[in-house]
């Protein structure tokens, strides 16, 4: 029995990385157990879901888009880390940041891959998915999104499966080296289009609510043909990801008590992250004054509209719109941290920064959803509540549990972090 | 060693790593896989997905139009303009009381399409007219639930313009007025295949065989019978497209499509 | 991608001169009695729950609010405001309908020829965007597979196909009414008379509340009554009719009329004089 | 969606956008088709891959 396990240990180390030291194999199949458990819980909500309807869910007519759209727009958020290191990295050519960007992409990738998956259990008929290509309204944003969504996560692929091929033992297979290598030399011409597309579809999901003018808490007047939502996502979404990108990458290192990047590498990350935030804040500071003095007074409302008589998710501690404060705070703090030398420096303050610029996102898309969905338009309609089902929390938790194994996987098998052998000597 | 060495030759005519040959090979797999692709989708899965039946009785149109005059004879529409279905019994009861051909004898002209012909009335007669059931005919243009399709508006539009041999894109036919024959435009839309050909139903011997998708139950002739989108004829298909290509070529101004409630509810 | 859905239609090829189905709905006739949303439902062939007291899933296509002007007896009044499907035909008439324009897969587009908003039902996915962008809650979720007491199957229409579970329905204005009449009237070879197409809920009225037809026939009566020309009958009285949220240009083709004025100004939030946090939230039509 | 479908309309909005769509796949799928057959072609000749500078005759006869 010994022997047969330690026979296994051996085999299973040399499918490691050269030259790094990991977990011992029972821990790390302990830990994934744990995640496959969760996951395995996901997967029967998700079945569920599919074969007995979206029944299984709490959202209703006043919520039809709830919980899962939310988890969607938040992951595709976070996940414009890898669009955005990609275009840093391959078209701008901030070189060093080719030390973090094989884990930005697989964490793009794995964000983009839950959303897909989360829309794939969130329309009605998943079996008519494909309408939305072959009789595709083109002047629907959801439209774009979809196009461009599929797109990049096909460049996410191409951008993962080299990482996947140089594990050790695949890249002895010289059809797969030479195939890895070959992705890397023409890696740019994908991030470029990975770039273009992310800005599209990350526009086009904030043109989703923007373009409803049928529910003036969303609806932004249009700016060329896109409404400022358009911008406003993009933008928050290259400021966002990013910090989302460290974020993670310290939760790995403090998991796996090992220092992966260097600090040089994230601090030029986190800096550009800080400017886009700060940009950011001020852009939608500008938009939300304009929303609420300008553009709503016209359909005869008044921005206290929104923040009353609402149930207390939405509204007033004490008559303060907190959730809109809150979305400003998480953009600007951060923001002020990361810009300065000795905020990004701290470590602490880093994450501190990290956090609230990944929640920032976060909060945005929650807004621009939940509370798009929940405010009442007609004078006389209710506001009503939602809290979702079970199945729903399930199926949200599960990109989480298959993120937490993807990773693990990868950071066992793969060279994730080309630095983790100097920092970390055997 | 042989067939490496082959390629190798091959190769070295060319520079190494030749940028433009590894195009022109991608391009040649991507080709491949195109072309497996499309025989895949456009000859093998038609054949899977769909079912083969016969009709209950083999019906003969061509001899009964020696006997009756046109389409409507039989095919009645209703005091209202509206289709009244399939033939009945009772339309048939008149002549098929009791089996009216002779049956053949060995030698005869035609003796095994005689015979069959014969046997099928027989079989008829037995098992339907004698019984009083109706023969449960499969219906080829059998139309999904959510289409909503008037007779009586393509019978009796003079804004219908019957086009030559129903020919996508034909001249419109002149007819002398009060002259139209309403067979004309019944075989715009229903034609009989039979062996890959189109022929009119009332020029037909045999009935077509019969062919319904196994999920979603709808026959081909409605569905899959042109799954290319380059169809020649209005009747090579009756799925959205066609009656909407259809819509779009009768109307004079050719602006814009009709709204979805004109064809579904 | 935010401009104009159907761009061009609209300008100079003539598609004014169609018909524009509309409704106008006297409130102040109302008495909340539902009989609409019955014949809705029987007409339309609209499923049934085992239980239906949750009203946030339940599908009516004609829904009646009850509406409440918030004050203390004797003061207190009520009001039912039927609120059918609205067919807005956006800015202009040119069809930029609040949900058309979103809809992905083009399952539900808007007629020029009669200003119906139509919903496709085997061509919608269930998205759901539809829902988010109507701002009269006027489209359903079928969040279950449809069924009806046995019995009942019998009585379904044919002319109404039944929706499958997981996609998008709403009000049609009948429409398979109007597809009836039109053949008709096609064989005919003559014009659509008024009384022809009438909606469901419109002959259900035991009050004669609602008013159907063509609001660009200057001989049908929504017409009259929505350009205060009719004489010589009691309808107007004054009143102006008014829509639901006119402000936010989403041009709905249901009117309605009310004499008193705090009905009036619960239409749209640009005309009314109490904060939100005064009103009564309302229970659907209970 | 193609352009002969029924619903196609030349105008702007379809142009760019499905022309949007076709030219990413079209660049996504030539890309990858490029890569897969550089390195088909590679590994036929022989390259043992791990001194990619040097593909080609040499490193063919040292495969045999």
């Amino acid at each position: 029995m010994e022997a047969a396990y330690q026979k296994l240990v051996r085999l299973e180390s040399q499918l490691h990385p050269e030259g790094v030291q990991r977990a011992p194999l029972w821990q790390f199949v302990l830990w994934l157990g744990f995640f496959g458990t969760v996951l395995l819980w996901g997967v029967y909500a998700m079945f569920l879901c599919w074969f007995k309807g979206l029944n299984q869910t709490n959202m209703n007519d006043y919520y039809g888009f709830a919980l899962w759209i939310w988890a969607d727009l938040a992951v595709i958020a976070v996940g414009g880390g890898a669009f955005f290191t990609g275009l840093l990295r391959y078209v701008i050519g901030k070189d060093p940041l080719k030390y973090i960007i094989n884990y930005a992409v697989l964490i793009g990738f794995i964000c983009y891959s839950s959303a897909l998956l989360i829309l794939a259990i969130d329309i009605g008929q998943p079996l008519r998915g494909w309408f939305i290509f072959w009789h595709a309204n083109v002047h629907s944003m959801l439209t774009e999104v979809a196009f461009c969504l599929s797109c990049y996560f096909g460049v996410l692929c191409i951008e993962y499966i080299p990482l996947v091929l140089e594990n050790r033992k695949l890249d002895e297979i010289p059809f797969f080296h030479h195939t890895a290598h070959n992705f890397h030399e023409v890696m740019a011409i994908f991030a470029a289009t990975g770039a273009f597309l992310s800005f599209f579809h990350q526009g086009s999901l904030g043109g989703v609510a923007g373009v409803l003018f049928g529910r003036p808490f969303a609806y932004r007047p249009e700016f060329y043909i896109w409404p400022t939502t358009f911008f406003l996502f993009t933008w928050s979404a290259a400021a966002c990801g990013p910090c989302f990108t460290i974020l993670v990458t310290k939760i790995t290192e403090a998991i796996t008590r090992k220092k992966l990047v260097k600090d040089n590498v994230v601090e030029l990350l986190a800096k550009i992250a800080g400017w886009m935030l700060l940009t950011y804040s001020i852009a939608k500071i500008a938009d939300t004054l304009y929303w609420g003095f300008v553009m709503l007074p016209k359909h005869g409302l008044q921005i206290t509209d929104f923040y009353t008589n609402a149930s207390l998710i939405y509204t007033k501690l004490g008559g303060v719109p907190w959730i809109l404060l809150i979305e400003i705070l998480c953009s600007v703090i951060p923001a002020l941290i990361l810009v300065s030398k000795k905020g990004r420096q701290s470590k602490p303050a880093l994450v501190v920064a990290v956090l609230l610029g990944s929640m920032c996102a976060m909060i945005n898309r929650w807004v621009m959803v939940l509370q798009v969905m929940a405010a009442p338009i007609m004078t006389f309609d209710q506001f009503a509540l939602y809290f979702p089902s079970w199945q729903e929390l399930a199926t949200t938790v599960l990109p989480v549990a298959y993120g937490v194994i993807l990773i693990s996987l990868s950071h066992r098998y793969l060279p994730v972090f080309p630095q983790e052998r100097e920092l970390n000597p055997v | 060693m042989s067939g490496p060495e082959k390629t190798q030759q091959n190769g070295a005519a060319h520079k190494k790593d030749d940028s433009a040959g590894v195009f022109a090979m991608s391009l040649f797999a991507a080709g491949i896989s195109v072309y497996v692709s499309l025989f895949v989708g456009w000859l093998v899965l038609p054949e899977l997905l769909y079912s083969r039946q016969h009709q209950p009785i083999d019906f003969n149109h061509a001899i009964h139009m020696e006997i009756v005059d046109g389409c409507t004879s039989c095919h009645v529409f209703r005091e209202d303009g509206t289709f009244a279905g399939t033939p009945t019994l009772a339309q048939c009861i008149d002549c098929h009381e009791e089996v009216q051909s002779i049956e053949p004898e060995p030698g005869d002209e035609d003796y095994e399409v005689r015979l069959a012909q014969y046997l099928d009335e027989v079989k008829f007669v037995e098992e339907y007219v004698q019984q009083g059931k109706e023969v449960p005919w499969l219906i080829y243009s059998k139309q999904p639930d959510c289409v909503f399709f008037s007779h009586a508006a393509h019978m009796t539009s003079h804004k219908f313009k019957v086009l030559e041999g129903g020919k996508i894109g034909a001249p419109p036919v002149e007819f002398e007025h009060g002259e139209e024959p309403e067979d004309a435009r019944c075989n715009m839309c229903h034609m009989a295949f039979i062996d890959g050909e189109a022929v009119p139903f009332g020029e037909a011997e045999t009935l077509p065989l019969y062919r319904r998708n196994w999920i979603t139950t709808y026959p081909i002739d409605i569905w899959g019978r042109n799954i290319s989108g380059f169809n020649d004829h209005y009747y090579d298909s009756a799925k959205m497209d066609d009656c909407a290509q259809c819509h779009y070529d009768q109307r004079n101004d050719h602006q814009g499509q009709d709204a979805c409630f004109v064809c579904h509810k | 991608m935010g401009e104009t859905q159907g761009h061009g239609h609209q300008e100079g090829n003539g598609h004014a001169q169609g018909s524009k189905y509309g409704m106008v709905i006297d409130l102040d006739k109302c008495t909340g009695c539902g009989a609409c949303m019955v014949a809705c439902m029987a007409e339309n062939n609209v499923p049934t729950k085992p239980d239906e007291t949750n009203k946030l899933d339940t599908i009516t296509w004609m829904r009646v609010f009850k509406l409440s002007n918030g004050k203390a007896f004797p003061e207190a009044e009520t009001c039912y405001l039927p609120r059918p499907c609205m067919h807005c035909g956006g800015k202009h008439d040119a069809g930029h309908s609040p949900c058309v324009s979103v809809c992905p897969a083009t399952a539900t587009d808007y007629s020029y020829k009669t200003g119906i908003v139509s919903q496709i039902y085997t061509r919608c996915f269930g998205c759901r965007y539809c829902m988010g962008a109507c701002p009269y809650k006027a489209r359903y979720f079928n969040w279950w597979d449809p069924k009806f007491p046995a019995d009942m199957k019998e009585y379904l229409s044919p002319d109404v196909s039944v929706r499958m579970r997981g996609i998008v329905e709403k009000c049609s204005f009948c429409f398979h009414r109007y597809q009836r009449a039109m053949d008709r009237a096609f064989y005919e070879g003559r014009e659509l008379e008024e009384h022809e197409y009438q909606t469901a809920c419109t002959q259900a009225c035991p009050a004669g509340a609602i008013t159907f037809g063509d609001l660009n026939n200057e001989r049908h009566m929504v017409h009259k009554v929505v350009n205060d020309k009719h004489e010589g009958h009691a309808v107007l009285q004054g009143r102006k009719p008014f829509r639901l949220l006119e402000e936010l240009d989403t041009n709905p083709k249901v009117y309605y009329l009310s004499a008193r004025d705090w009905v009036v100004k619960a239409g749209n939030a640009s005309l009314r004089e109490t904060s939100p946090a005064d009103k009564k939230p309302s229970g659907g039509h209970h | 969606m193609f352009p002969f479908s029924f619903e196609w309309h030349w105008d702007m909005s379809h142009i760019v956008f499905m022309g949007g769509l076709w030219y990413a796949i079209c660049i996504m799928a030539l890309g990858v088709n490029y890569v897969l057959g550089k390195s088909f072609m590679q590994t036929i000749k022989g390259d043992s891959g791990h001194g990619h500078d040097d593909h080609g005759h040499d490193g063919h006869g040292e495969h045999h």
